[in-house]
């Protein structure tokens, strides 16, 4: 079955509280403040992330990119804010400007508290502190998995990838994972050349059978929109669009039969409030 | 106790052909300066461990110094693509490299399990991803009190495990601050040790978020001022992200690395004459 | 977030009849004025843990608040027995009291274990000690890589964990320094925890030494100043080694032990009216 | 076989080098430096750790009381300097005053490190890293196994003592352990009513067979003198009495069929630098 937008997540985060008193209409226009895809997927992510922090599951295992800047981005405008935890042992960081990489002094600086590596993934992720993970790759399957190993056959790979870092855990334990992913037909195939980071696997019940605690990739945003599981099947399916995207090229851009809800709707607006805190973060 | 040695002395002592040599350091601290006297001293056939391989294991494997790669992430960060590492994964060059792939959790809980003189770390982890098939490095084990199934991984225990810290007292006591990473694991589980310091000083004054590892467990203290140039010394330098961009266009083609490594590591004597070479200034 | 609450509300809400508590503290720290509580409420059929048991411990079993000890080392530091737990053991009075009994090795493994999401710990330990034969939870386990043969323990996941520490924000983040204890992987072990603390203020600076238990993984913080008394807080009070002496004579005795409960535990409203009543000053 | 002169391994201490220079001949005789039986244990547990720490043998893992007292005192006398670890976390604590305890916070004020008591144990102790450990306890046996839990039985104890504490694992992981106790009948048993910790068990290679890696008590101090294990039997002999003690008062006083060693002879007398380093730290 398709989800239904009651049973869909998003209906939870498509109108944060805090933003509500935000004209819905109100869309950044401004030469200025042109809206890349970047813009269109951090300020969504951003939005989840608030809704998120106002139920009261605001730890966020963040990566450097648009994971981090999307995280900042929500600490200036949500409160409550998420707490941001960085896998270099930087614990409710702060940062003033955006880090430039996991390990930016600035990190270290503004945590209230920094441990040491192993410890960030045995006390904290391990131990399921971590409400919320981000994750991407290379390749994200219509189960939601992730490969950021290898194109091709492990021994002799077309491309070889950065490897697993910590998403294998983070895909396992966090509460829930938020995958940012551009929607290409490259990207988004029917099965990863590799599992690098374990979504819904085959399917429906075995995340289950394998004892993982976390809750999984429940939510997809990309380029043109968002994508959540449907409960049942556990396959991802369209369910909004950003403004101006249409079905086809959802579609189009998908490497999978790809499932459109048929109550998919389209993402609000990119407001002023939201894309001039963007900017300014950018800038800080 | 902690000897004081040059570089040169050190790496010559404790770096041999075919040893199994850790040189850890998460963004913050990476002791580059080092990598650069194995490749000056033309050492080879070295089992390379690292979370985070990143510029400075592409310039050793590039230059040919390892023969097997145990790694949970190898890419440059917020750049992209480690050309060298990926060069000889993907095409053999400069020869075949034997690759051990995990997962951040895991490398965290093999060095934890190496520095607490056990032969095997415990963690949720790996379940369900194709990384488990790629070695026998990892494996199950039940819990026997509640019969859970979990992972098991081998303690790492390098021949030398190498750091960069930010400075060292004249017995060799090592203190170092920031983001701490995995690196007192690394040393703590390894056979002999050397670390590289910006400043030797009479007497080490407590720092906030500081720790200090002892001198007798360590085997040499070497003072290399900037000496984890591109990366940095928290209170000492700031990171050179113009440096690592820069790495990328050096590092994608065959012939500009192997120029690179000519004339700015086999042509200079020590880290000083490579900083002059390259054109970086010791002070930030 | 924690909430900032009187001990006695916290010990209230957290603290049930039949709970599984442990209260740490490595002569450092010791949470004395939240015992106190404990035993003012009557809590009973408490399951109490910890290392070393000490006073405050003794205090509790001779109160009759502990059905079940678990620990490795149960005596008056520096002075003696204690005369309460080996009246309990060796008399049942007030009434029989079960034991687990470990060795510090084992119980900080099982710490860690719980803070790690872990259902064991493994150490060298315990081998060839008549210990073993004692509990159910000292097994043995084999390494899946060399066949070798260690020890595992089960975790401890404690209802509540409660500490003393020197100091908190108004959120809740709290901050100690010092000797550390086992007191930061009791708190993330525990389903619930409670830090009474020396001082409540506007903003933590960083501590040399200090680590800071974000408020996220607290549920209360308790102003008790001195509430370590007889214990001590590094920087605020200092170790009252007399009061340890007197305790010697006050517990070797039931008449005098049940007349001191009586007196300034029962017969006081909180700790500044305990320590009024046994003559201590809050300042030192 | 008894041991011959030449195999005790007092012959190592019993002329420590450093103090050669002292005339053995002198002894402490003033009415201000009475010399009483603990200070008799106390200083030739400190030759013993000089003459360690001259052999490169230098950390010493620390308990409350005569070892602390000794290990200090050994600090003042010889150089190098023991290298002193408190179970507490504290690694090279270098305490102006004897500590009260083993939470004292002189003790972390002085340390070169400190970490948390999980760490103290499993990358300091278990790895492998103590060269000498100090243990005592109610009942020593012929197999230099030691009893600090119970006098009677398990479940039904005449006396219930404190427990394990941290000596398991000293007993099966440090270099060698020195045992401090006084000589009496009650003490010095035919076997232990209970094995809390691992001497050399049932006699030759039971150590061994358990896989210890610890090379157990070597050495045994008491007030009437010292007893080693004879390497043959591991049964621990008479090989050393302090002036004016008799082998019959040893055999008197020891509740096994006690051997003395047929090279037997008395420690040399304590000296006026001894006794005056000792009288210092003690009024410090």
């Amino acid at each position: 079955m398709i989800l239904s937008a009651g049973q869909s997540a998003f209906r939870l985060w498509c109108k944060p509280m805090v933003i509500a008193s935000t004209s819905a209409s109100t869309s950044a226009s401004t030469s200025a403040n042109q809206i890349s895809t970047d813009d269109l997927m951090i300020v969504n992510a951003a939005r989840v992330l608030g809704t998120l922090a106002a139920a009261g599951k605001a730890a966020c295992f963040v990566g450097i990119g648009l994971p981090s800047t999307a995280a900042n981005l929500a600490r200036r405008l949500y409160s409550p804010e998420p707490v941001l935890i960085y896998e270099s042992g930087c614990i409710g960081s702060k940062p003033t400007r955006l880090p430039l990489s996991i390990g930016d002094g600035e990190l270290a600086d503004t945590s209230d508290s920094v441990v040491s590596v192993p410890e960030i993934f045995s006390y904290w992720l391990q131990a399921g502190r971590i409400d919320v993970g981000f994750l991407g790759g290379a390749q994200l399957d219509k189960f939601g998995n992730i490969n950021s190993t290898v194109i091709g056959s492990y021994d002799k790979p077309k491309t070889r990838l950065p490897g697993a870092g910590g998403a294998p855990e983070i895909a396992a334990t966090a509460g829930q994972v938020i995958v940012i992913m551009r929607q290409t037909k490259r990207a988004f195939v029917d099965r990863c050349d590799f599992r690098t980071s374990f979504g819904f696997g085959d399917g429906p019940g075995h995340r289950e059978r394998l004892g993982l605690r976390g809750g999984g990739p429940k939510i997809v945003i990309t380029d043109l929109g968002v994508l959540e599981p449907d409960p049942e099947t556990c396959e991802l399916v369209q369910t909004q669009m950003h403004l101006g995207v249409t079905a086809e090229q959802c579609i189009e851009n998908t490497g999978w039969k790809l499932r459109i809800d048929e109550n998919i709707f389209t993402t609000e607006a990119v407001t002023d409030r939201e894309i001039n805190a963007l900017r300014e973060l950018q800038s800080a | 106790m902690a000897e004081i040695l040059s570089l040169k002395e050190a790496i010559a002592r404790y770096v041999k052909d075919g040893s199994t040599i850790a040189m850890e350091g998460f963004t913050h601290l990476i002791p580059h300066a080092a990598g650069h006297e194995i490749i000056r001293q033309s050492r080879r056939n070295l089992h390379a461990i690292r979370m985070t391989p990143d510029m400075v294991y592409d310039q050793l494997i590039g230059a040919g110094c390892v023969s097997k790669l145990t790694f949970s992430w190898g890419g440059n960060p917020g750049v992209g693509s480690l050309h060298r590492f990926r060069d000889a994964v993907e095409n053999n060059w400069p020869h075949q490299i034997e690759i051990e792939e995990h997962s951040h959790a895991g490398m965290a809980a093999r060095y934890v399990a190496g520095a607490s003189g056990l032969p095997f770390g415990v963690l949720r982890g790996y379940v369900g991803t194709d990384l488990v098939d790629q070695t026998s490095s990892i494996k199950t084990i039940s819990c026997p009190f509640t019969d859970e199934e979990l992972t098991a991984v081998p303690a790492i225990n390098p021949d030398v495990s190498i750091i960069h810290a930010q400075r060292a007292d004249r017995e060799g006591n090592v203190q170092l601050w920031g983001l701490l990473g995995v690196q007192r694991e690394a040393v703590l589980a390894a056979k002999a040790s050397i670390v590289t310091v910006e400043e030797i000083v009479d007497k080490l004054t407590p720092v906030s978020g500081g720790v200090v590892i002892p001198s007798w467990v360590v085997s040499a203290v070497c003072l290399v001022s900037n000496g984890a140039h591109p990366s940095y010394a928290s209170g000492y330098s700031e990171r050179d992200n113009s440096f690592y961009k820069s790495w990328d266009d050096i590092a994608k083609d065959r012939e500009s690395f192997v120029e690179w490594v000519k004339n700015h590591i086999l042509g200079t004597t020590d880290f000083d004459s490579f900083s002059r070479s390259v054109g970086i200034s010791a002070l930030v």
